[in-house]
This record gives structure tokens, C-alpha cells and sequence, in this order.
């Protein structure tokens, strides 16, 4: 191929476009990508060796840092695994607890980012009401844990402290809010906006077999008319005791994985006020004795949820001692951040890298750990 | 995407946000307050506080660590450490506030500290946080956060009734279960190893105990105490009263687990885990008069030393008042000979039946011996000397608990009086009352003190489980005469109310309210006001300091003769433990003196 | 669709392995010979388990072996399953998975990295997450992660208001 | 500020306009970086203070370090920082710029920030919430109107100390400056 036509450019990691701390090398040709590498490692802090080194009861601190975007899935992981290899039952008004926080979570996270691919392609009216509209459940997080982003509020054996019930009303409130005031403007100033359908149709685009070649879960396989959803599949925390869709697109493109973040939000909503409505009383921590000498017996589990990019998973080992012997974060979009930017970026616009990267939901922090 | 609505107008709708309020937080003008859970800054009691360093064990980022702050005084059961927090470090999880044994560490909602000098980001918190501002509380630690484990494992007991009937012991033990989950609760704070006499590795051998490495806690036991199944059982247990969980919870068991811990380890094995298999012997001898526990304590260090000891007593038996005077129903013989034997087995000479003084000089002991050890303890009861106590109806606690411990037929009537508020009167009173059982079927003792029941010396379980076996409690009367029959047989114990026991420098000087008097029926009173030693086997021969009632003795338990080492009760009381202690001291003091160090 | 027993015995029928066991629910953990791993994937490849969620490593340095943890999972039987096998530490050497899912070359690179696995047939193994690292892998266990701290940084001591012990 | 013309020193009267305009580098280099829009837009529209985002490091005046660094960050950020234009002040956010922070021992991050970059205010916070930003922002502009962030001036005359720190760690640093 013609070198003297090739340009070679390192978008990110400082760089607007990028999502977090992370870069993308490639190679254009005219204004078409012709080659891509991922430029990752920029936010390894080698979380998991320093799980290894801590008891227990301290990584339920540590974790959360893992994926800042959405932080509680972290903390609902680590829970389930020390809960299946130390086989301990977890009663049900935590699990309803879990399950309410992780839909908040769950909303928040795709506000979030329908903000960012917004500003992706210069809405920046939507990049401002997204982080605003976040910024109201963050309110609702900080009353019910006590922190905005880092709650440390899922623990082995269920949550930290018992939900009032001013704050469930609190959250009933801004839910109603969100679906009749804010989504319909949003529905308006974004889903119905002409230029930005354009921006995103026939984008970005990943097939079903594509996706499930490399391991790609959530909005990714789902926007090919696939409703794989593990909340569905394995049921865990309190989703089975709750009626929801699976929303899911027909092209495999960055607009359908957009209003696939929309429906779910939607769907969130609707699982929140089911749970908030039959949500059992009693205990929301199971007594595990003293919290320096937490200890379950030898064994491993791979264990994983739905967050809002798909399967997000970790394996984890106890060797019977207060430490973990090891624990293998498996990020939702680690596949398409390493090796979706190489097979599967070449061909797209230099326009539409941002939108490629930010609407796949890659979250650098996650496989970089 | 045809089924997609758009319009170019639709966007238009943001218009309206032009005419709305605007959502923004004009901060700092119109601040936001946090939430009332809020995790912000950590502010800390330092009066509440007792320096346990929880907070640093759970600390993730090893943001805490305890400084030394000589102006909070140091009291029982506390450190003179507080908590200090690196801002450089912290990340405001709130685990320390999850686990602060006495509740003393919370956060504010404050959240703003900005500095230019990072040096600036490390503080102690009291009263006021970081910022030295007042801030509404925020984040409290609830029963669910609650990290400690503060409900204590029970004990099995036997029933009341079911034990009134025997001798046979009274509380069964941990199983291993229990044992371990119990072990659990221990935060490894070693608060209780400043507090014990003996400064036993407490929290070490409970780790033992948690780990399933029984030998491991047996070690680290006999460290510092060679009658662990004694102690295991009838130990006064100051360690528990200071125990960091008991200040929201129960105190962990500390007592039963090392009694666990040295029940399932079989003596044979103790040789091989504590490396006693093959002692170096020094050919130096020592006599130890006494086979109490401070006697025990300084032959097995002695021995271990490679000392040879001769241990000289006047029963027939090891052990002293760990036998003769505590009843099987709280120290099975079994037990306590586990101990005796694991120490005769060092190589150590008993010599039973021989009172220093008549038998042998203590000179001659002097001379056959490099050095003496004397811990002859007290065994004379003491009597309130009212009138009537004379009377052959009228006996004196401690020789009745020794005839009892030597399997001889004691005098027991229907219905019989125990003066006394201490754990001696509590002993005969309840093997008075087994004995009653066992006669005539029927409990009916009654137990008079001059100390009302708050004061009382003897154990409070023991107070308790006495009223469940059926003896009534008499508090607060003091003994006024005794009153005889023509018969010579008893009538009844006549008493007044005893105003104050104390006078203000905390003398004994009781006096008493005579308006107020009680009479309470017998045909039988037991004395158990305390006991007298018997030095003169000591004062004939030599002059020797004494400091009040008790012999003086150093930090290494030497008395003012160079030679003579003494210990237990006639140098420093009251209890087990202590015995132990002094003997140990003894022990180390006399390699000392042998070697010229001392 | 089938159940955990019905796949425990498709596996214990063609892939003989040393162990199976249903962990929980929707849960298979199969440990494998490390010669018959690659035939193995491929085979639950071909049977539905079409979705590799990651490849783990463990090292049981005691043992002086690596684990190798593949995670399978099959969007017709809603199952998971944790193929494992173990190779020798030293040379901690193994074949790659790359031909059966291309994705699996950054698995692996991942793990070279951080325990000095090698993959025969895995060209692409170089320096991915770290930058110029010069020392063991970091996630092996003989790293000592706060001896190496000590050594390269230094903490502040806050003008010796620190109280450290 | 009026008296500032009073006073009337030309510097002063750069100082004066720099604190009303300040360029923020747009790059999130840790979780820190997750509060930064909310700062930035409606709820706390730091644009109040005359502070916004700016795209490339030669625009941007203002470099926010939000938390731990990774030394492979840290090379990317020195290479941002010498390609800034004086004035140029750095902000620490949150533990891990002071004492390394939850990484405290991890093999791969920094833990003293002002041993590699002269950092103006630390803002103390795991992660500092959008109101403690607002609060150092702030103080710095208050800094930069008294003349006080003298970071830049530090970094030159001490560029010996910290190129040593910085190829402590890293080894090899290409230079701009």
C-alpha cells in the first residue's frame, strides 16, 4: 500500500473523544480508518494483586474503583462470589435492596453515557442534561449510603444499612420524574433529532456472530435481536421475582445500542417500582461474626451480572484463608477495547471513531484494572 | 430505521429550559448540604476512646496508625493511644467506624479541606474534624454495619437442679464449633495482655484456637502459666472485665478458651509441643516450701531452667488451696492433677506431709539448697469472735472445704448459717448445700455479709448460681451474737444492719445500725470471713521486712533475705493468677540470683 | 437445551476428564489434561458453548503449577462452564486457543504479562497493560507487591508527624 | 480587583485577567475525573467561575490530576505538562496524589504527586465532591489573583529535581522543556 498516503495518528488518551484514559494508534487512509491498535494500561492500578494482599471485609472497599462508571456492579460481584464458594444465603430484603441499587446504577450509567455519545457528536445540550439527570440518583445513592460514586454498600452477606422508606418515596418520585419530564425531552431534543439518528444509523456497526465470536454481551449482542440478558439467563440478587423486557435492536448499530440505553432505563424503572412495592421486611445482613476474620472454605466460582455493557464477571479463589488467593476481573467491554479496535475499527470515518468507541460502552478502568 | 419518528423541529423543545428556573447549585452562594449519612471527615471521642488500634487493623489503606497523647491519662482496660488519620490515604470507606470496638470514632459531613501544603493532610480527630469547624454527624455505624461480633457464645451448664445433687462439674466446656466461633470474636487489640497479672499472650493463643492449632495456644499459654486447666476454670478473669468488645457487646469467653485449648491437647503430647522433652540440667537445686500455685508456678520454670526442685508441703497432696480449698464442682481433680502431673514430670521432687518449721528448719533448707522459694499461703480461718463462737456448733470454712477435698464425712445439719460474702463463703455454702441435698434432700443455708450485694467480694455468677441451688442471701447484716441453748445445741444467729462497711480512707471499720436487728434460725454457722497465714516458720529464724500484712518482696519476688524468694498469698494476693505470677517472677529471679545478676 | 447432568455426561463421555462437578446452579467446573484442553474447547465450541467470557490464571506456587481457567457459556443451555487445567510453572509453557476464538490472543497476551505464561502459536505476546517493566510478572506469587513499593517509592512521613510501626 | 489597577502593576493586571479565564486540559487521567462533569455542566457549572474545558494542552492553563497516576499516565501527563504554556497550574484531586492514596501499595502507581509536578492545592476527597472542587477552584483563582501559583516558576527553577524523580521511575523522558 501507498505509504505516503497513510497518516498515523494517537487519538487519546488525552483527548476529548476518547472514553476515560485510553488510546486508540491508527492509521488512515483519505479519512478512512485503515488499521487500529489499542493503546490500554493507561489506569492499571493491579487491583488484583492487591486484593490478594487484603483481608476479606477490605476489598469490599477496593473494589468499587474498578469501573468508576459504574461502580456497584463491582461490589455485587465480589459479594456473590464470597457468597458461592462460602455457600451463604443472603435474605431477601437485601437481595430486593441489591437488586434496587443496581438499577439505579444501571440508569445513571446509561444516562451517563448517552450524554457522552451525545457530546460524541457536538450535542452538547444532552451531554449536559445526561450528567444532570445523573447527578439527581446520585443524590438518591448518597442519602441511602452515604457517598456519590464509591458507595461500598454491597457486602457478603447483603448491604451495609437497611433503605427508609422516605427514601424509597424519594426514588419513587424521581423515577416518575425521569419518565414524564426528563426522557420525553430527551425523547425529543435527541431520539428525534434528524441530525443525530444520521450520525449514528448504520454505524459502528457489530453482527450477532461477530459478537458472539469475541464475547461481546449486552447492548453490543442485543442490538441484533438477541435478547441475552443474564438477568434473565441466571437470575440472581432479586430478579426473579420481577417482569421485565430485554430491549433489543434489529441492525447491530450505534443508534440501536443508543435505544437500547433508553428502553433500558425504561425497563429499570419499571423493575424498581415492582421491587419497592413488594419488597419483603426483615434483616438486610446475614451475621457473619467478626469482620477481621471473615474466612470461607477452599473453593472458586465464576460469578457474573448484567451491568449496563453486558457480562461482567469475576472468578474468584479462597484458599480457606482471610485473604483471597485470587480474584479475575472480567470487564463487560474488554474484548471490543482490545481486540474489537483491531478486527473491527478499520473501515470507519475519522468523523465516527468517537462515536464508535463511545456507543460499544468500552470503559478502559475495567480491563485495565 | 424508517419506524424511527423524527422531525427537524422536535429539538426545538429545549427551548423551553429558557423560561424555567435554572437546576444549578449557585455553590458556595447557596451551599448543599450532604446527605445525613454522609461519610465526610472523621471526628473521635477521645474520652470514650481506649486506643485498641481496631480502626488500624481494618484500616484499608493503612491510613490509620495510633500516636502516643500523654495528656488523655491511661486508665485500667485503656492505652494512652488514639487514632490518627492521613488524608493522604484515607478513602472514607467508614470500615473504622464499622468496627470501633467502643463507638467513640464517627464522621461528619463535612467535606471540603483544601490545602496547599500536603504535609497539612494528617490529623488527630476529636471533637472537631479536619477543618476544627463543628459539622452535623454523618455516617453512624447500625446494627447491620455493625463489624464486631458482640454476642458471646453460652457456656452449657449443668441445671440447678441437676447439679445440686453432685460434685460433678458444673460448666461442660467449648466443643470445637463453639470454640472456633468464639475464638472469632477476638479483634486482637491485646488490651487484656496489659490488663492480666500474669501478662498472658491472650490474644495470641486465641488465634491458636481459630486456626485449629491447639499447640500452637498451648505454647503461647505456657509462656507465662504452667496451671492453664486451673486458670481455664477458676481464674478471676480481669482480662474479660477489659476486653475491647465488652464495651458494646459481651466480653469474649476468654477464660473457657483457654480451657479448650489445654482439654483437647492429651498430656502425652505436652512434652513434645512445648520442647521439654530433653532438658540441660544445671546441677543447682532449689527448695520451693508450699505446692500452691505460686510454688507449681516457680518449680516449672525452675525445672524448665534445669534447676533441681524439691518442693516441700504439709498435706498429703499437691495443689493447696487449688484442692483443699475450691470444691470439685468448679475444679475437677482430674484437671487440676493434669497440670500437677505435666509438672512432676519435669523431674520435680514432691515432699508431702512435712511442715517447714517442725519437720525441717527453713536453715536447714537454707543449707541444703541454693536458694528457697516460700509460698505457704494462708489456711487459717479466721473467726468474727461474737460471742457463742465458741461453741462446738460453729466451724471454720476452710477446714470443713478441706476435710470435703479429702473425702472425710463432715458435719452437716438441716439448717445451717454461712457468715461471709466472699467466693470462700460462696464455696462452703454450696458444697454445704450439695451435702444437705444429698442428707436430707432438701437446701437450707443461709448467707449472711456485711457488704450488701453490690459490694460484695464473691463472683457475681457465683452469687447467682448459688441463689439457683436454693441458698438465701442475707447481705448487709452483720454477725451481733450467737445464740446457745442450755442444750449447747445452737438457736439462732442474731444480726443488725450493717450501715457502712468502709470508713472514708477506705478502712475496714463497719459500724452498725442496732435498731435494726434479724435473727435467723440454726443448729449450725459456718465462719468464712478470710484467712490468716502462719509465717513463724520464717520470723523464729530470721528478720525479714514485712510490707502491711504481707511479706515485702521486689519485682523479682526476693524478700529482704538475699536467699529467700517468696510468693502467693503471704507476699501478694488474692488470687490464682497472681500466685502464678509471683512464682514466675520467683523463677527468674533466682536463676538470677544464682548467677550472680541479681 | 440441556441441564447440568445432561452436560456432565456429554463431557464425561468424549472428553474423559480427571474431574467434573455441578458447582451451583448453572454452574459446571471440568478439569481437563492439559494435552486434550485445545480438542476440548473446540468440541464444546461445536456443542452451543459458543461464548468465552475470559481465560484465568492461578498460581499455586506451592504446587509449583499454573491454572488455566477457560469460562465457557452456551446461549441455548444457560450454562457456565469453568474448564480448567494446569500446567507446570516452570517453563509455563501451553498451547494457544487463538484458532477457536481469535479473541483469546488477548487473553493470553494478559496473562503472559502478568504471570510469563508463553503461548505457542500467540505471536502477539508483547507488553500490552505495563510499560518498560523490568521485573517478575506481578501477578505471580512470588511478587511481593509491598516489598517492591518500599524499594522503588517512598511514602510521606509528614515532617515526622507520621506515626508509623 | 479595583485596587489591583490602583496598585497598578502590569503583572498584577495579567494575574487579574488569568484568574477570570481559566483553560481546563480535558483529560481524565483517574476515577477523579468522574466528578469533573457534573462540575462542569448545569448542576455546578463551574463556567460560572470563568473555568471550562479546553481541548489541547497548549490552550489549557490548568491541569487537574484527578487521583492516582499510573506511571505509564505518568509519562503521557509530564509530556502534556511541558507542552502547556506558562502560566500553568496543577491541581491534585484527592488522596492518591498526596500520599498514594487506596494504591498505596500498588506496584504501578505514583505516590507523591509533587515529587514528579509542582501541584498548587490539593483538594482532599475520595473522590473530592463537585462542591470541594468548586472550593478549590477557588482558592486557586484567589492564588492566581494574589500571583501566589508560582508552580510553573518552581518547576524551572528546580527542573533538576524533578527530572531526576520523574526518570526514577520511568526511566527515559523525552523532553520538550
Amino acid at each position: 500500500m501507498d505509504k505516503s498516503t497513510q497518516t498515523e495518528i494517537f487519538f487519546g488518551p488525552n483527548h476529548p473523544g476518547v472514553p476515560g484514559n485510553y488510546g486508540i494508534n491508527y492509521n488512515f487512509e483519505g479519512d478512512t480508518v485503515t488499521a487500529a491498535e489499542a493503546n490500554a494500561g493507561h489506569l492499571h492500578r493491579g487491583f488484583e494483586k492487591l486484593m490478594e494482599e487484603r483481608i476479606w471485609i477490605k476489598n469490599t472497599a477496593l473494589v468499587p474503583r474498578i469501573c468508576v462508571e459504574e461502580p456497584d456492579i463491582n461490589e455485587m460481584v465480589y459479594a456473590m462470589g464470597f457468597e458461592a464458594i462460602g455457600e451463604i444465603e443472603v435474605p431477601r430484603r437485601a437481595d430486593y435492596i441489591r437488586s434496587i441499587i443496581l438499577e439505579l446504577a444501571r440508569i445513571q450509567g446509561h444516562i451517563f453515557s448517552i450524554g457522552g455519545n451525545a457530546a460524541g457528536i457536538g450535542q452538547y445540550t444532552i451531554m449536559n442534561w445526561g450528567t444532570l439527570t445523573r447527578d439527581y440518583i446520585l443524590d438518591i445513592f448518597e442519602e441511602i449510603t452515604g457517598a456519590r460514586v464509591y458507595h461500598i454498600y454491597i457486602r457478603p452477606g447483603g448491604v451495609r444499612q437497611d433503605i427508609e422508606a422516605e427514601t424509597f418515596a424519594k426514588i419513587l418520585d424521581l423515577m416518575n420524574e425521569l419518565e414524564n419530564e426528563r426522557f420525553p425531552d430527551l425523547e425529543k431534543t435527541l431520539f428525534e433529532n434528524p441530525n443525530a439518528q444520521k450520525r449514528w444509523q448504520g454505524k459502528a456497526v457489530i453482527t450477532k456472530e461477530e459478537a458472539i465470536e469475541m464475547g461481546a454481551t449486552g447492548p453490543v449482542l442485543r442490538a441484533n435481536g438477541v435478547p441475552h440478558d443474564l438477568r434473565k439467563m441466571m437470575p440472581y440478587a432479586a430478579y426473579d421475582d420481577v417482569e421485565f423486557e430485554v430491549p433489543t435492536g434489529d441492525n447491530g448499530d450505534a443508534w440501536d445500542r443508543i435505544k437500547i440505553a433508553r428502553d433500558d432505563m425504561l425497563q429499570s424503572i419499571k423493575i424498581i417500582r415492582q421491587l419497592i412495592n413488594k419488597i419483603p421486611d426483615g434483616p438486610v445482613q446475614t451475621d457473619l461474626g467478626n469482620g477481621l476474620k471473615y474466612r470461607i472454605p477452599k473453593g472458586d466460582a465464576y460469578v457474573k451480572i448484567e451491568s449496563k455493557r453486558g457480562e461482567y464477571g469475576y472468578y474468584m479463589v479462597s484458599d480457606g484463608s482471610l485473604k483471597p488467593y485470587r480474584v479475575h476481573v472480567r470487564g463487560a467491554s474488554t474484548p471490543l477495547g482490545l481486540y474489537g479496535v483491531r478486527e473491527y475499527l478499520p473501515g470507519t470515518r475519522i468523523a465516527d471513531v468517537p462515536v464508535w468507541a463511545k456507543s460499544l460502552g468500552i470503559c478502559p478502568p475495567e480491563f485495565d484494572r | 430505521m424508517a419506524n424511527d419518528k423524527k422531525s427537524i423541529f422536535s429539538p426545538v423543545t429545549a427551548f423551553k429550559n429558557l423560561v424555567k428556573k435554572p437546576e444549578t447549585v449557585r455553590y458556595p452562594a447557596e451551599s448543599n448540604d450532604a446527605a445525613k449519612r454522609y461519610r465526610g471527615f472523621h471526628i473521635n471521642d477521645l474520652e470514650d476512646c481506649i486506643g485498641c488500634s481496631t480502626c488500624q487493623e481494618v484500616c484499608v489503606n493503612d491510613a490509620i496508625s495510633m500516636v502516643e497523647m500523654l495528656d488523655v491519662p491511661a486508665e485500667e482496660g485503656q492505652r494512652s493511644e488514639r487514632p490518627q488519620i492521613d488524608y493522604g490515604r484515607c478513602c472514607w470507606c467508614g470500615l473504622c467506624v464499622d468496627v470501633c470496638t467502643t463507638g467513640s470514632l464517627e464522621m461528619s459531613r463535612d467535606y471540603s479541606y483544601i490545602e496547599i501544603d500536603p504535609d497539612s493532610f494528617i490529623v488527630t480527630p476529636a471533637e472537631k474534624d479536619i477543618n476544627q469547624v463543628d459539622h452535623p454527624l454523618g455516617y453512624l455505624r447500625d446494627e447491620h454495619s455493625d463489624l464486631l461480633d458482640l454476642k458471646r457464645i453460652d457456656m452449657e451448664m449443668l441445671e440447678p437442679e441437676e447439679r445440686i445433687n453432685s460434685f460433678i462439674e458444673i460448666v461442660e466446656g467449648f466443643s470445637k464449633e463453639q470454640a472456633e466461633k468464639e475464638a472469632s470474636r477476638c479483634v486482637e487489640c491485646e488490651i487484656c495482655t496489659d490488663t492480666c497479672p500474669a501478662s498472658m499472650n491472650i490474644p495470641q493463643y486465641i488465634r491458636g484456637i481459630f486456626d485449629d492449632d491447639l499447640e500452637e495456644s498451648l505454647e503461647q499459654i505456657y509462656e507465662d502459666n504452667p496451671l492453664p486447666e486451673i486458670c481455664g476454670r477458676v481464674c478471676t478473669h480481669t482480662c474479660e472485665g477489659v476486653c475491647a468488645i465488652s464495651h458494646r457487646g459481651e466480653a469474649v469467653s476468654i477464660r473457657w478458651l483457654k480451657r479448650y485449648a489445654v482439654d483437647n491437647v492429651d498430656s502425652a503430647d505436652y512434652k513434645k509441643v512445648l520442647g521439654t522433652e530433653k532438658i540441660e540440667q544445671n546441677n543447682k537445686k532449689v527448695a520451693v516450701v508450699g505446692a500452691g500455685p505460686a510454688g507449681l508456678s516457680a518449680a516449672h520454670y525452675l525445672s524448665v531452667m534445669g534447676y533441681q526442685i524439691t518442693v516441700y508441703d504439709s498435706k498429703e497432696k499437691a495443689g493447696g488451696m487449688m484442692r483443699y480449698g475450691i470444691p470439685e464442682y468448679r475444679l475437677p481433680y482430674d484437671a487440676l492433677d493434669k497440670d500437677i502431673n505435666y509438672i512432676k514430670s519435669l523431674g520435680v521432687d514432691f515432699v508431702f506431709n512435712t511442715r517447714i518449721g517442725e519437720n525441717i528448719t527453713l536453715d536447714e533448707l537454707h543449707e541444703q539448697y541454693d536458694a528457697v522459694f516460700a509460698a505457704t499461703g494462708l489456711h487459717n480461718g479466721r473467726s468474727t469472735r461474737v460471742p457463742g463462737t465458741d461453741n462446738n456448733n460453729v466451724y471454720q470454712a476452710v477446714n470443713l472445704l478441706a476435710d470435703i477435698a479429702r473425702g472425710k464425712e463432715v458435719p452437716v445439719t438441716r439448717n445451717l448459717v454461712v457468715i461471709g460474702g466472699g467466693n470462700v463463703a460462696m464455696d462452703i455454702a454450696r458444697s454445704m448445700a450439695r451435702i444437705q441435698m444429698d442428707k436430707y434432700g432438701e437446701v437450707n443455708i443461709t448467707v449472711t455479709s456485711l457488704e450488701t450485694e453490690d459490694i460484695m467480694p464473691a463472683d457475681q455468677e457465683e452469687i447467682e448460681e448459688a441463689r439457683e441451688e436454693g441458698i438465701v442471701f442475707k447481705p448487709g447484716r452483720g454477725p451481733k451474737e450467737i445464740e446457745v441453748n442450755e442444750d449447747g445445741t445452737l438457736a439462732q444467729l442474731c444480726t443488725n444492719c450493717c450501715v457502712s462497711v468502709f470508713d472514708e480512707e477506705m478502712n475496714f471499720s463497719p459500724t452498725f445500725d442496732d435498731s435494726d436487728i434479724e435473727n435467723y434460725e440454726c443448729d449450725m454457722v459456718i465462719e468464712a470471713i478470710g484467712q490468716g497465714g502462719d509465717n513463724s516458720y520464717i520470723d523464729d529464724q530470721f528478720e525479714i521486712e514485712y510490707a502491711g500484712p504481707r511479706i515485702k518482696i521486689n519485682d523479682y519476688s526476693q524478700t529482704s533475705v538475699d536467699w529467700l524468694f517468696a510468693g502467693g498469698d503471704i507476699a501478694l494476693g488474692p488470687d490464682v493468677i497472681t500466685a502464678i505470677k509471683t512464682g514466675h517472677d520467683a523463677a527468674v529471679g533466682i536463676d538470677m540470683y544464682l548467677n550472680d545478676e541479681l | 437445551m440441556r441441564n447440568e447432568k445432561e452436560l456432565l455426561e456429554l463431557i464425561n463421555v468424549h472428553l474423559d476428564p480427571p474431574a467434573a462437578e455441578i458447582k451451583r446452579k448453572q454452574n459446571v467446573s471440568v478439569s481437563i489434561k492439559q494435552e486434550n484442553l485445545i480438542q476440548a474447547l473446540s468440541f464444546l465450541k461445536s456443542h452451543s458453548y459458543q461464548h468465552l467470557s475470559t481465560i484465568s490464571c492461578v498460581d499455586w506456587l506451592d504446587e509449583g503449577e499454573f491454572e488455566l481457567v477457560y469460562h465457557l457459556f452456551s446461549y441455548d443451555d444457560y450454562i457456565n462452564i469453568s474448564l480448567k487445567t494446569r500446567i507446570k510453572r516452570e517453563p509455563g509453557v501451553f498451547q494457544t486457543a487463538k484458532e477457536i476464538w481469535p479473541v483469546a490472543e488477548f487473553y493470553e497476551r494478559d496473562i503472559h504479562e502478568f504471570f510469563g505464561v508463553e503461548f505457542k502459536g500467540n505471536d502477539n505476546l508483547e507488553e500490552m497493560i505495563l510499560e518498560n517493566w523490568q521485573h517478575l510478572p506481578p501477578m505471580r506469587k512470588d511478587f511481593d507487591t509491598r516489598k517492591f513499593v518500599n524499594d522503588n517509592y517512598e511514602w510521606r512521613d509528614y515532617n515526622g508527624q507520621k506515626h508509623t510501626d | 480587583m479595583n485596587n489591583n489597577f490602583v496598585k497598578g502593576s502590569w503583572q498584577e493586571i495579567l494575574d487579574w485577567a488569568q484568574n477570570k479565564s481559566i483553560n481546563m486540559l480535558h483529560y481524565c487521567t483517574g476515577c477523579g475525573a468522574i466528578e469533573l462533569p457534573p462540575t462542569m455542566t448545569s448542576r455546578y457549572d463551574m463556567s460560572r467561575f470563568g473555568i471550562g474545558p479546553a481541548a489541547t494542552p497548549r490552550q489549557a492553563d490548568m491541569l487537574l490530576v484527578t487521583g492516582y497516576l499510573s506511571t505509564k499516565t505518568l509519562r503521557r501527563l509530564i509530556y502534556t505538562y511541558e507542552q502547556m504554556q506558562a502560566p500553568k497550574f496543577v491541581v491534585g484531586f484527592g488522596s492518591c496524589t498526596i500520599n498514594g492514596g487506596m494504591y498505596w501499595d500498588s506496584y504501578n502507581t505514583i505516590k507523591q504527586l509533587d515529587k514528579y509536578l509542582p501541584v498548587e492545592i490539593y483538594i482532599a476527597g475520595c473522590m473530592p465532591r463537585p462542591e470541594a472542587i468548586l472550593d478549590g477552584l477557588l482558592k486557586l483563582k484567589k492564588m492566581i489573583n494574589n500571583g501566589e501559583a508560582d508552580g510553573y516558576k518552581r518547576y524551572e527553577e528546580n527542573l533538576e529535581f524533578y527530572h531526576q524523580n520523574q526518570e526514577a521511575v520511568l526511566g527515559e523522558v523525552q523532553r520538550t522543556q
